[in-house]
Order: C-alpha cells, then structure tokens, then sequence
C-alpha cells in the first residue's frame, strides 16, 4: 500500500512537471526587449512582435472539434486548412505550420486551446474556432495577446457585436442569408405557406429565426416553427405534423446529413408535394448523394461565387487525392476553412519584417488590422470584405435547385 | 425519563415523502389529461390519418428500441451491471450492415435484361439477408469480446466498478469508430427493392399516406426476432440456464452450469439483436457514423427500466412504449419536438415513482440487487 | 507440457498481431513514431511523415514489450526464451501477412481512405520502411529478435530486484515517518497541521503568477473537478445513492451566475458574489426537487432518473421553449468575472487562487462532515439502510442531506466555471460530464480526498496534457479507465477508515507512537 | 411484579396466504429475560421484526410503555428505546468496530451537521464524549483493541459482541436478541449467556431473546413462551415448559411426548445401575 502511495505521489510529481512544460516556452513579449535587431515596428506595436527564430514555423492556429459527435466539423476543418498550408509560400525562408487543437465545441475546450496558443510565441493567427460556443470563450484571450482570429463558421450574430477588434468570419450572417432567404421564396417562388425547421444548433436555429422573421415581415405565414435533435435520423413524427398544417415548402437551418434524411422521409409523411429550401449548411454534392431521387427540386445556398473556379478545381482534386474523401462530405465549411488559412498566411506576409539577427519579426497589432483590413479578398469560396465588426461576408447569397441530381443557379 | 419516551408530535412517522409523491402525481397526471383533450377534442387540427402516420413511426423506432433494450435487460439481468457500451456494439453492427451493402453495390453486372445492374438490386433478398448475417456476427463477436476482455475480470468488484468499466469501453469504441472510419457521416445504400422514402400508398379517412418499406421490415423483423428470443429464454437449456444463473449464481455453478459460459452466451445473445437493430437501424434513417449508437443506446436503457429492468417482455413493451411517447406524445400534448426526450424522461419518472421497479416490475427479488 | 506452453505464446503473439494491425489501420503507429522523434529533440511539422528510423525503433520496442510480457515470470530461462521466440514468430507472421496487402494496396495504388480513412499511402510506406516486397520478412526477423530481447531483459532483471526496490522504497517511507513523529517537538505536533497548510498556502502563491496561462488553465480545471469529485462523493460514497446527472447541477450554477451577471440575455449585472450564492441555492433547490420524489429509489433506478433529470436540464436550457430565457444552444456570453474591494479580480492567476481556495475550503469541509455524526450516519445507510435505520438513522433526512449538500459544490463549481470561461451553453453540460465526474470518483477512489485529487488530475489534467497525441486521447483515455478498473478496482489511492481506538489512546498517553497505517489498510 | 415494559396484543401477521404470527399475546416485565422458542419457521423473527417496526402488524397491537408503537418506522422505535441484534449478523461491515458503535450512539447526539463543519464547541464536547463512550461500550463488550478492526474482519464470535455492542450504544430499555449464541462452541456459548445475565443485573435493561440453545433459554429466561406455526403455544418458567407436552409435540413431532417419557426413564434406569 505504502510503497505504492509513494510511487503515486512520485508519478504526480513528474506529471505537474510535465505541466509546466509549455511555460518554458514563454519568453517575454519583444516589445520589452531593447535590441537592435528588432525592427522599429515591434517597439511601435501596441502588441509588440512574435519573434520567429530561425529553424522555427510560423504557427497559425486552429480550433476545432475533433473528438465527439461534432468531430467531422473539425477534421474537415484541419485538413483543408493543412492544405493550405501546403499551398503557402515559404515566407523570407521561413515556412508554416497549422496547429490544429481539439475544442470539442464546447466554451472549456476553446478555453484551453485558447490558453495552449497564446502560450506559443510563434503561433499568429487562428483560423477559427469553429464552433461559436468554443469561439465566445476563446476570443478574450486572444483579445489581449493580439490575435487576429478568422473563423470559417462561427456564425453567432452576438459575436461581432462585442466590439472585439481581433474577431472576423467569413461565413454569411444569418441576418444577410436569412432576409435573402425568405425574400426570394416570398417574391421569385411566390410560397406564402412555408414551415420553417432547425437542428437545434447554434448555426440552423440562428439562421432559422431570422428566415421566420422577415417571411412574416413579408406577409408570409409560417405555419410551424420547429427544432429537430440534430442526427437522430428519425424526423417522421415531426414531418407528419407539419404535413397536417400542409405547408408549401419547408425551410431548413442545418447540415447536409440532417437535410438528407429530411428530404428522403418528406416523401413518406405526407410532404410529397411541398418543396425542401436548404441553407449553405445544405449545399455539397452530399446532399445529392443522401437524398437522391428525394433531393429533385430542392433550394440551397452558396455565397455569391462562380460555383467552379480554377483554384477551385484544383483544390478538390487537392484535397480529393490527399484524403480520399471530396471536399464538402466531412462538413460543408471545407472550403471557407482552406480561405481562412490562406488569408492568415497572406496577411501575415504583408506584415511580417525580417530582423537583422535572421529572425523574423510580426507585429501582432499590424497583423490585427491587416485582418480586419481585408479588402475584397477573393479566395475559393467567395470574395471578401471584413466589416468593421468583423463580418467579412455581408453579401447575399446565390440560390441554386437540385435538377438531375445536379445544383443550377437560379438568381 | 418517563416523559422522554413518548413520542413527541415531529417524531410520528412523516407522512412527507408520501404526500409529496401523490400531490406531485396528481398535478402531473391532471395537466397530462387536461393537454391531452385540449389538444386533441378543443383544437382538434389532426385528420385521423395523422395519428394513424405517427403510430406507424412509433411502432418502427419503439421496435428497434425493444431489441437493443433487451440486450441491456438480459445483461443486467444476469451480472446486475449496466452495460453502458451496448450501444456501441449496436454502432458496430450498423458498420457491419453498411459495409456488406457497399460491397453488393461494387459487384455489377449485367443483367439478362442487358442493363447493368448491381447485386444488391438484382438478389435485394439476398442482400439484405447477408446484410443482417453479417451485421448481427460482427456485433455478437464485439460483444462476446467486450465481456470478456472489460467485464469478466470484475466479477467479484463493487457494482460501480464494471459500470466506470462500461463507460471506458463505450468511450473507446466510439473513438476507435471514428478513427478507423474517419467521422464521416455516412449513409446506407439499400436496395432499390426497400429505397428510403417508398413505400406502399394506402388511404385512411380519404387520406393517402405512405407506409415505408424499411419500416416494414423493420418493425417485423424485430417483432419475429423478439418472439424468438422469448421462446429461446423460456424453452431451449441454455435459456433454462440463463435464468437459474441470473437467479444465483453460485447455486447454479453447483448445479453444474458453466457460469462463464452462460454469460458469455448471454452477451453474444444481446449483440446479436443490438446487431440486428443496427443494420436496421441503418436501413430505416440511412446515417451510419461513430456516434450513431450513442442515443439509441440511452434510450433503449431507458426503455429497458421503464418496463421493469432484467424482465424481458418488460424490455419489449419498455421500448414500444418509448418508441410512442417519441413520436405520438409531442404531438398529442401540443409541444415542440425538441422536447420528446424531456417528455421521455418524465414520464419514466412519473412510472418509476409509483411503480419503482417497472411496468411490468422486475423478475428479481430486491435482496440479490 | 511442449502444447501448454505454446498455444499460450501463440495466443499473445496472435492477440498483439491484432493490435498492432489497429494501430496501423487508425495512423497510431506513425502518431507514436512522431512522439518518439519529438523525443529525440526532432522539430517534426504537424502532420508530417517521421524518419523511418523511429518507425523501426517503435516496432522494436512493440517487440520487446511482447517479449517481455509473453515469457512468464515462474519458468526457467530457456522456457522464457521459447516462450518469447513463439510469440515473436507469430506477430511476425501474422503482421508479414497483413503487409502483404498493404503492399498490395501500394503496388496497385487503389485508395481504401474511403472506407479506412487512416490508411494514407505514406504511412502505409512508412510502415513497410518503403521496402515494399521484401518488408514482411523484415518485420519477421524484426519481430522474433525484438520478442527474444524483451525475454532476455526480463531473465536479466529479474522481479526480485524490482520487488527489492519497492521494499527500499516503503522501508524508507515508514522510517521518514516513524522518525519524523519520533523527534518532533510538542509545538509542531500542535500546530503542525496548522503549519502544513501555510506551507501548502504559500506554495500555491507562486506558480501560478510564474508557469503562464495554460498551466494555470488546466490547475484550475483539475481543481473545479475536485470541487465537482467531492460534491459527487458525498452523494455517492458517502451516502451511496448511484447519480448519473450531476451535471444538472452543475448547470444549475453555471446559469445562474450567467443570467444574473451577463449583459445578454437579461442584463441583470447583480455582480459575481451574489449571483454565485445564489447558484448554489438553485442548484440546492434542484437537488430538493430531485430528491423529494425518486427518495425511495433504489441504486439502477435512481441512476436511470438522475441520468434522464440531467438530459432534461440540459435539453431545456437548448430548447426553444426557454431560448428567451437561457439564450437556447447559443448559451451566454461576456460572463463578469468577480471582483475584490473594488477592483477586478478575473485574471488568469486570480481564478487559479479563487479555485485553490475553494477547494481547499471544500476539502475541509468534507473532511469535517466525514467525520461528524452526519458522515457516519451517511456511510451506515451506504453499508446496510434497513439497519441503519433500526439504529435510530433517519433515512430520508440524511439521504436529501447528502444529495443537497452534493449539489450546493456542484452549483459552486459551475458558477466559477461560467464565469472563468466568460461563456456557458448547453454544451458545457452534457451527460459526459456527469460520467467524468463518476470515473473520477471511481478511479481515484472512493471516499479519499488524494484519490479525488488524483483522480480529477488523471482525467481531466491528463487529457490536458495528452493534447499532443491529437485526437488519439480519448481513445487513450477509454483505454485507460478499462485497463485501471481491472488493474486496481479500489482506485488509485483507496480510502481507510480512521484509526479511533489507536488515536484515542494515543491522546490519552501523550508521547505520540510512531502513527504507520492503521489495522485495516 | 412491575409494569410490564412491552405488551403485544394478539398481533397478526400475513404474508400473501401465509399467516406467519397469528394472534400472539406477550407480556414482558421490565427488567427480565424472557425467550422465545420454537422450531424453524414458527415466527420468532417475524414476531421480533412487528415489535421493532420493520412490519406493520396486521392486527393487534404493541405497546411500550402503554404507548402504541407499531406502525413507527424503526427509526422511532429505536428512538424510544428498542435496539436489536439479527439472526445472520447485519454490523456495517466497511466500517471499523468503533464506528459501528458510534453509529449506535447516533440517536442520543444532537449536533447537526453545520456545527459539524464550524467545530462549535459543543460538537466537540460531543464528540469527544461520544468517542470515549464508544471506547467504553467496546471494552465492555470485550472488543477491547480490536476497536479499529473492519467489522467483517473480525472473527464471528466478536461479531455478535460487537452488534450487542452497538444495540447498547443505543441506551435502549428493551433489547431484542435474535439467537445470539447461534453457531457459537460450549464455552464461547456459556460466556455469551453469562453476558446476557449481566446486561441484565448491571445495565437493568429488559431482555427478549430468540434462542434454539435450551441450555441457554433454560438457564437464564425468567419466563419463556413457545410459537409453532406463528401461534403461542405455551408460556411460563423453564419447568413448565419443559414439562408441556405440547411443546415437546412441536419439537420432535406427534407422539413426541411419549417418547421423550421413554427415554427420560430410560436415562433414570441407565443412572441407576451404574
């Protein structure tokens, strides 16, 4: 018993040590540091520098879920995201890394993930958290380290509205895609009947809300306004109710595995004849593949971009070919992810100084507003221009229809 | 001395707990009826045939319930343990089922007509049989394994050991799923013959409605699969077994039945209809993914104490029970969807309350537990 | 005699074959050759291919473990040796086999990742050492000679030096002890405890204004989990009533310090303090309305009703019903932290004092309880409820007594918690935390205060800790709770009863006897 | 002759058909040993479980002290002052034999538990007394030394003492001793019952005891009833019973008594001739 007590209590020891690892890595901010390698901009910087020594990766960071029933969102993520880095440049000899740490979603593993990456001196920009819970807890501290966060998704309208000046997203608000929405069933398709569904998440339910909204400003009547738990996978008893009020079209806040199941068991609960309209969540050749037949005639969302560029193009085959699984399967945020990274990337070499020591020098504070400076910034997924809240996406988006098992623009 | 012994006032027996219990039911139960006839007599807005719509759901979901329900109820019939991972053996089974329809998809062919065809869509009986052989194998093995490499070494711990155990072991699958298969949410390619969103047209009260295919299959395969477990139990030797060692099982290792063996049949027993469910399961939503045994599993233990835990026709009627709660109750007392799980719970609350150990109360004496 | 001894061998080297192929089909092997790289001081980029060297070394070391855990410990060396030969043989075998697919996968360059999405072709060369046909006999002969070192290590060093050293080890730890009560002074004795916790105060002063963010993150995560582990205990080991929704409480603080100290969505700002009293009577209230009703269940039930009262808050506080109210699956952001005199107190460091402090505090509590009329009435209903109460034990009052008390921690912890991250949701409160919290109770060990402490910093410290090995963790970490209940069911540190009689009669002779563990441990 | 301290008034029990104690009246004298004897089955423990709360008696009723008492949970009933021992010992195995006994002192200690957490100083009074207490109980049970002995580690003839132990602990008036020499040797027997009689002389309690062991019943009850099949069949002092031929029927069976006669004779003849 003793003895094994001691060894417990030797264990723990080493343990707390290792715990203490990452500390060492902390090295006082340049900005402090009296040095004549270091370029005038870091004593300028509100920030001050991260310093890059030679050998060393610029770190851009990633926070993500990675493990429970959201894990899709963040391996997705990450693996567009290391194809961006892939693609990057190396900057002045020095090349990037992406970090991609497991958040879970949820505000204690964005905490930790957060505290983890301010902790890294050569870690300068996170492109994310995806989640907004995560995002909300995290945002703080980068607040006060300086930052610059992109996310691909965190798509909380509260979000920009707490002034922060390190936060930017490049997904729609739910205000722009929502107001669109429910303006073109009203006016292009002339439903006044619809049903408007969410999957209970942050992202559909926001998006959701907005869509009951202004139908109704618009004089529309939305006969019922539901959540569903999101996965179940069985939606019937929810869809038969619905299909007693005999609604027109149902709209649809939420992902594609979600969608699919919707628009297959639509056609066995009495909704044969309403139309299924999707968000951006809904659009990806998944969808086709899930629903299938059931899938003909349906809405979905993209931003505002010809559906296949070039770029475009040759990332998919990219990513195809390096994972085996097409871009838009995993979550629908691939391509929004591989813009953050590569925006990041882009930013930071408009920033970053090499010093005369070989090391190379990023104004935090610059790289801040470099960031939010983004200007009609075009990428794979859309072309961009970060509000001064941080919203880089305030265009409408483009509607497509399923005809042929095939997504046809219609605005 | 004398006085000190008379019981004063605040020590007569407290009538609380049981006051509390009944004023607590009878609201709950009033507000219940009371939602009932507004719902359905005042507003009256559901045509029969919608009524009609959600009981077939419920029958469908209540029946894949009931198999993985029983899963739980034999196990904790016979070890007293919650097996918190037999949702995870379900998770498997459903792997299995979807692989084997990949496959039949691969194989083409062309058929005598001259279109090409797969074998899925040229043998869908075939298939589909193959489908839930294999499904049900993969999962009676998962099982087999999991008792024997998380539990067997627990037998003789404290009852919360193997249950931290259990939750090791489903945290594990779970993972291993995701990590094996990448956390893709998949879906099930069925036949033609049972594609997801047909199914047969028939009309009530002037309405046509639609009865699924896979729903068809779904809630008779159960149905038969449950009957023929009922009889195994109560007729074949190792069901005789089964119960005499649930009953004790010292007594019935003396009586010369081989304990380990038993329970090792039992688990197969249990991953065989968690398999099974899977595959259907699969069949039914179409969404295969590390996590999709997760919910089901909760559920079906929650069904599993609803009808009285370690009583088999309990599990059963437990998991019919569940399946029409989810899918009529929300309806019928005019709430959102969202909450069907919270109405779930509650009303199992409300049973257990005044029936403590189950509708149809459990098989074992409190003693042993 | 030859059957017995290989078939067993035969069975590991089969079983470990197995593994390892797992290993591979999930990437494992090529995340561990990465570590051991890291090890050697190599800067590996995330996500990059390793040297094959470490590839080799991790395979070796596989081996040898093989080896040394196949040849068992009571047989004489040649025994060992063949024992360990066998299993080498077999492994190599059965993984020459499986390289031979792989192999094939290369050579046809067919892409399985749509079904196994760890099997990317690099690894898979990593693997095989990019030897392509000839790798399966390379592993062979990798394998055997690896099983047979491991064996020879196991003949050189023997378990008799091992057990040699754990003697060493407790001889040396009940001398310390024995002499430390020997020679003590009577003042030391007094306020010796006294003493202990200035030290113990005085030590959490500093790291934390030294070790940075993280460090101070996770000492606070580990300690709001004791919080948590302590409040669970009560409820579970000290009372027995098995609860599987802690996590309803848990919530229960957590919203109320956001709603009532959040600008969004009700704007109340009543302050930190106050909002957080009044979490933990909420949360006390809910353990009342809990408690009152299912009073009378018995352990499987009671458990499923906890369980579904936990899924109940979390899916109400998501639901559309109270999204007005709780904020729905958005949850609550821009929690204010609390102040002192004045002033903000919510930087990094003064949560981690906050949290040590309120764990301290709790710790002594317990203990207080614990060894008070009410733990011991507790801990007689765990044992035998019907004589208990016989003994004059009032079951429902000290039943609703524990579970209120348990949840007045919970609430505690959750207010700290929401306002630390500035943000709670419905996600923060699921039903994996109520089961984290039961595992630490269990793999620490019931009813002892260092076993919650080690048991908090095992499964949430750890985790923490283990963020290297990506989104292997919880595999690892499911792993782990498995393989810790069968090794040591009774928890890393058990709990023992005190030693009354024996203290007693210390007090009354006042010449402290050497105090080495009492007659039940 | 005293009041009596406890009085059951035709007391029924039924479980389902089974009528396990059919109308059954005891009187019990304060401060005497009275047994109760009877064959397996016959209902002592049940009898034993109506007096101290654990079933309500269908019929009848039981009075302490003139006091009404059945019905009570067990908790009052041990309040009032009825302790008990069980057949197949019931201690609180996990927990140390002091503590046990600390458990039993817990009706007579009136701290709660927030002056448990801010030490007042009448919870330490308390404590400290009630340790000390228990100290003595201990030693005066004859565990002294074992006291920090897990109570399932304790050998069987300590596990009797320490339940006593613990029944005392109580201060209870009426004790309740289900066999108490059950599965115990001669001498361990002979100690047990010279125990029983100093409960009685030194503590004054009044003692009801279930025993198989005639010796013991013989030796140390002041009055003894007989139950078979849950009815009383015989009252009084050890001669009367001894001489009843209906017990002796319940006993070895119809024609019993005749037998035992036979053999009875048979013994005087054997003593005779040698």
């Amino acid at each position: 018993m003793k003895n094994f007590k001691g060894l417990i209590v030797v264990i723990v020891a080493v343990l707390l040590l290792s715990a203490c690892g990452p500390a060492a890595v902390d090295t006082p901010a340049p900005a402090e540091v009296v040095d004549a390698n270091i370029p005038t901009v870091c004593s300028a910087d509100r920030y001050g520098c991260a310093k890059i020594e030679p050998g060393q990766t610029i770190k851009i960071g990633m926070g993500s879920p990675m493990t429970g029933g959201d894990a899709s969102f963040g391996i997705d993520a990450e693996q567009a995201g290391k194809i961006a880095v892939a693609d990057a440049e190396p900057l002045h000899g020095f090349s990037f890394e992406l970090v991609a740490e497991d958040d879970q979603g949820a505000a204690e593993g964005g905490a930790a993930v957060a505290n983890k990456f301010v902790a890294d001196q050569t870690l300068v920009g996170v492109a994310g958290h995806l989640f907004s819970g995560a995002t909300a807890a995290a945002m703080p501290i980068y607040e006060a380290k300086g930052i610059p966060m992109l996310s691909p998704s965190a798509t909380n309208p509260t979000l920009t509205q707490k002034g922060s000046a390190v936060f930017n997203r490049v997904p729609f608000t739910d205000a722009a895609q929502g107001k669109a929405a429910a303006t073109f069933i009203y006016e292009e398709l002339g439903f006044r009947k619809i049903a408007v569904m969410h999957d209970g998440e942050d992202y559909g339910k926001g998006l959701a809300e907005i869509v009951k909204v202004e139908f109704e400003a618009l004089g529309g009547e939305v006969v019922e306004f539901v959540g569903i738990t999101s996965k179940e996978a069985d939606y019937t008893p929810v869809l038969t109710t619905i299909a007693a009020k005999s609604p027109e079209l149902i709209y649809f806040g939420g992902y594609t595995q979600d969608a699919g199941v919707l628009a297959n068991q639509m056609k066995t609960t009495g909704l044969e004849n309403a139309v299924f309209f999707g968000c951006d969540g809904t659009f990806g050749t998944d969808f086709l593949n899930r629903a299938g037949a059931n899938g003909e005639g349906s809405y979905h969302a993209t931003p505002r971009t010809p559906p296949q560029t070039p770029e475009k193009t040759a990332f998919d085959e990219a990513y195809k070919a390096a994972y085996g699984v097409g871009p838009g399967e995993l979550s629908p945020f691939t391509w929004n992810s591989y813009d953050c990274t590569t925006a990041l990337i882009e930013k930071v070499g408009d920033v970053a100084v090499l010093g005369a020591d070989g090391a190379l020098y990023i104004p935090r504070g610059a790289l801040v507003d470099a960031v939010r400076g983004l200007n009609n910034w075009t990428g794979i997924s859309g072309t961009y221009t970060c509000a001064p809240v941080g919203d880089c996406n305030i265009q409408g988006p483009q509607f497509h229809i399923v005809k042929n098992g095939a997504f046809v623009p219609v605005n | 001395m004398e006085n000190e012994i008379r019981p004063p006032r605040r020590y007569k027996r407290s009538k609380l707990p049981k006051l509390v219990r009944w004023i607590f039911g009878l609201i709950v139960l009033s507000s219940f009826f009371w939602r009932l006839y507004t719902v359905i007599i005042v507003q009256n807005e559901y045509t029969p045939d919608i009524w009609v719509r959600l009981l077939i759901s419920g029958l469908v979901i209540g029946g894949v319930y009931s198999l993985i329900a029983i899963g739980y109820t034999l196990v904790y019939g016979i070890l007293r343990m919650i097996n918190f991972a037999h949702g995870e053996v379900m998770m498997i089974g459903t792997f299995a089922g979807y692989f084997v329809f990949e496959a039949t998809n691969a194989i083409r062919f062309t058929s005598s007509t001259g279109e090409i065809t797969s074998l899925s869509n040229a043998q869908p009986f075939l298939s589909i049989l193959l489908a839930f052989i294999v499904g049900m194998t993969v999962a009676a093995t998962s099982g087999f394994l999991l008792e024997k490499i998380a539990y067997r070494p627990l037998r003789k711990a404290p009852r919360l050991i193997p249950l931290i155990s259990a939750i090791g072991a489903s945290i594990f699958l779970q993972n291993l799923a995701q990590l094996l298969f990448s956390p893709l949410v998949r879906d099930y390619k069925n036949p033609d013959l049972i594609a997801r969103g047909q199914g047969w047209a028939i009309t009530v009260a002037g309405a046509r409605l639609t009865i699924p295919y896979t729903g068809v299959l779904t809630f008779s395969l159960s149905i038969i699969l449950m009957f023929a477990l009922y009889t195994m139990v109560r007729k074949s030797k190792l069901g005789k077994s089964m119960r005499a060692v649930a009953a004790d099982k010292s007594t019935a290792a003396l009586m010369g039945i081989d304990v380990n063996g038993v329970i090792s049949q039992t688990f197969i027993i249990s991953g065989m209809l968690a398999g099974a469910a899977g595959v259907m399961w699969g069949l039914h939503n179409g969404l295969v993914y590390y996590y999709v045994g997760f919910l089901p599993g909760i559920k079906a233990f929650t069904s599993a104490v609803l009808g009285g835990i370690g009583n088999i026709p309990g599990a059963m009627l437990g998991g019919m029970l569940l399946g029409m709660i989810e899918s009529i109750g929300p309806t019928a007392l005019g709430i959102s969807y969202q909450l069907k799980d919270v109405l779930a719970f509650v009303i199992l609350i409300i049973i257990l309350i005044f029936r403590p150990s189950g509708i149809l109360g459990e098989v074992l004496s409190e003693e042993k537990v | 005699m030859n059957k017995k001894l290989v078939s067993p061998s035969l069975k590991r080297g089969l079983t470990f074959g197995i593994v390892m192929i797992i290993f591979v089909l999930i990437d494992l092997d090529v995340m561990v050759a990465t570590m051991l790289s890291k090890l050697f001081g190599a800067n590996v980029i995330r996500g990059s291919i390793p040297d094959v060297g470490f590839m080799v070394l991790f395979l070796i070391l596989f081996g040898m473990f093989v080896g040394w855990s196949t040849s068992s410990d009571d047989a004489k060396p040649t025994t060992k040796l063949f024992q360990a030969l066998v299993a080498g043989l077999t492994l190599g075998v059965v993984l020459g086999l499986f390289d031979l697919i792989l192999n094939q996968l290369i050579v046809t360059g067919t892409d399985v990742r749509k079904y196994l999405a760890a099997l990317a072709p690099e690894s898979i060369r990593l693997f095989l050492f990019d030897q392509g046909a000839i790798s399966p006999l390379l592993h062979l002969g990798l394998f055997t000679v690896a099983s047979l070192l491991g064996s020879l290590m196991k003949i050189l060093l023997k378990s008799e030096s091992a057990s040699r050293f754990f003697k060493g080890v407790k001889s040396g730890y009940q001398g310390l002890q024995a002499k430390a009560q020997a020679n003590t002074p009577n003042w030391v004795k007094k306020y010796g405890k006294f003493l202990l916790f200035l030290l113990i105060g005085l030590l959490a002063f500093f790291p934390p204004r030294i070790w940075g963010s993280y460090n101070n993150y996770v000492v606070g995560l580990v300690g709001l989990y004791v919080i948590l582990g302590i409040g669970l205990n009560i409820i579970v080991g000290l009372s027995g009533q098995l609860m599987l929704g802690f996590a309803a409480f848990f919530a229960m603080g957590a919203y109320s310090v956001a709603l009532l100290n959040a600008p969004l969505p009700h704007g109340i700002m009543l302050g930190f303090w106050p909002s957080l009293l009044i979490g933990i009577l909420m949360a006390v209230v809910a353990a009342v309305l809990l408690g009152l009703p299912v009073m009378g269940m018995r352990g499987d039930y009671l458990a499923i009703v906890t369980l579904g009262f936990g899924e109940i808050i979390r899916i109400l506080l998501k639901s559309d019903l109270l999204t007005s109210f709780t904020g729905g699956p958005r949850g609550i952001q821009d929690i204010r932290g609390p102040t002192l005199f004045g002033q903000s107190f919510s930087s990094d460091i003064d949560y981690t004092y906050i949290i040590l402090v309120v764990m301290v505090l709790s710790i002594f509590i317990y203990k207080r309880l614990e060894r008070s009329r009410t733990g011991r009435a507790w801990l007689a209903v765990k044992e035998d409820t019907k004589v208990a109460q016989a003994t004059g034990v009032n079951i429902m009052t000290n039943k609703l007594l524990a579970l209120c008390l348990g949840a007045a921690f919970a609430g505690l912890a959750g207010g700290i918690f929401a306002a630390r991250n500035q943000f709670t949701g419905p996600n923060d409160h699921q039903l994996m935390v109520s089961m984290n919290i039961l595992s630490i109770l269990i793999v620490g060990g019931v009813n002892s205060i260092p076993g919650i402490i080690l048991g908090a910093f095992t499964l949430k410290g750890l985790p923490e800790i283990l963020r290297e090995i990506e989104n292997y963790r919880l595999l690892v970490f499911g792993g782990l709770l498995v393989v810790m209940m069968i090794s040591r069911p009774e928890g890393l540190w058990p709990a023992t009863r005190p030693n009354i009689e024996k203290d007693e009669g210390n007090k009354l002779k006042e010449n402290g006897a050497p105090g080495e563990g009492g007659l039940n441990d | 002759m005293t009041d009596p301290i406890i009085q059951v008034k035709n007391v029924s029990k039924i479980f389902g058909g089974l009528t396990a104690v059919n109308q059954v009246d005891i009187e019990v004298p304060e401060k005497h040993i009275y047994s109760i004897i009877g064959p397996n089955g016959a209902g002592k423990t049940t009898l034993f479980n109506c007096i101290s709360g654990f079933y309500f008696p269908e019929k009848g009723e039981v009075l302490f002290y003139g006091d009404p008492i059945q019905g009570l949970s067990t908790n009052l009933v041990a309040w009032l002052g009825i302790s008990r021992t069980y057949q197949n010992i019931r201690l609180f195995n996990n927990l140390t034999a002091v503590e046990n006994i600390l458990i039993g002192l817990h009706r007579n200690l009136k701290t709660n538990w927030f002056e448990a957490i801010i030490h007042t100083k009448r919870f330490q009074k308390e404590e400290s007394g009630s340790v000390k207490e228990a100290l003595r109980l201990l030693d005066y049970v004859g565990l002294k030394g074992y006291g920090d002995f897990l109570a399932k580690n304790l050998p069987y003839g300590l596990q009797r003492r320490l339940e006593i132990g613990r029944a005392l602990a109580n201060q209870p008036k009426l004790l309740l001793l289900d066999e108490p020499t059950a599965g115990m040797n001669m001498n361990e027997t002979a100690e047990a019952t010279h125990f029983i009689k100093r409960l009685r002389d030194e503590l004054g309690i009044t003692i009801i005891l279930i025993e198989h062991d005639m010796k013991v019943v013989m030796g140390i009850s002041d009055r003894i009833s007989v139950l078979d099949y849950g009815t009383k069949i015989a009252e009084g002092n050890a001669a009367e019973i001894q001489a009843n031929p209906r017990v002796i029927e319940a006993y070895l069976g119809p024609g019993g008594a005749a037998l035992s006669e036979k053999y009875k004779k048979q013994r005087l003849s054997n003593a005779k001739s040698n």
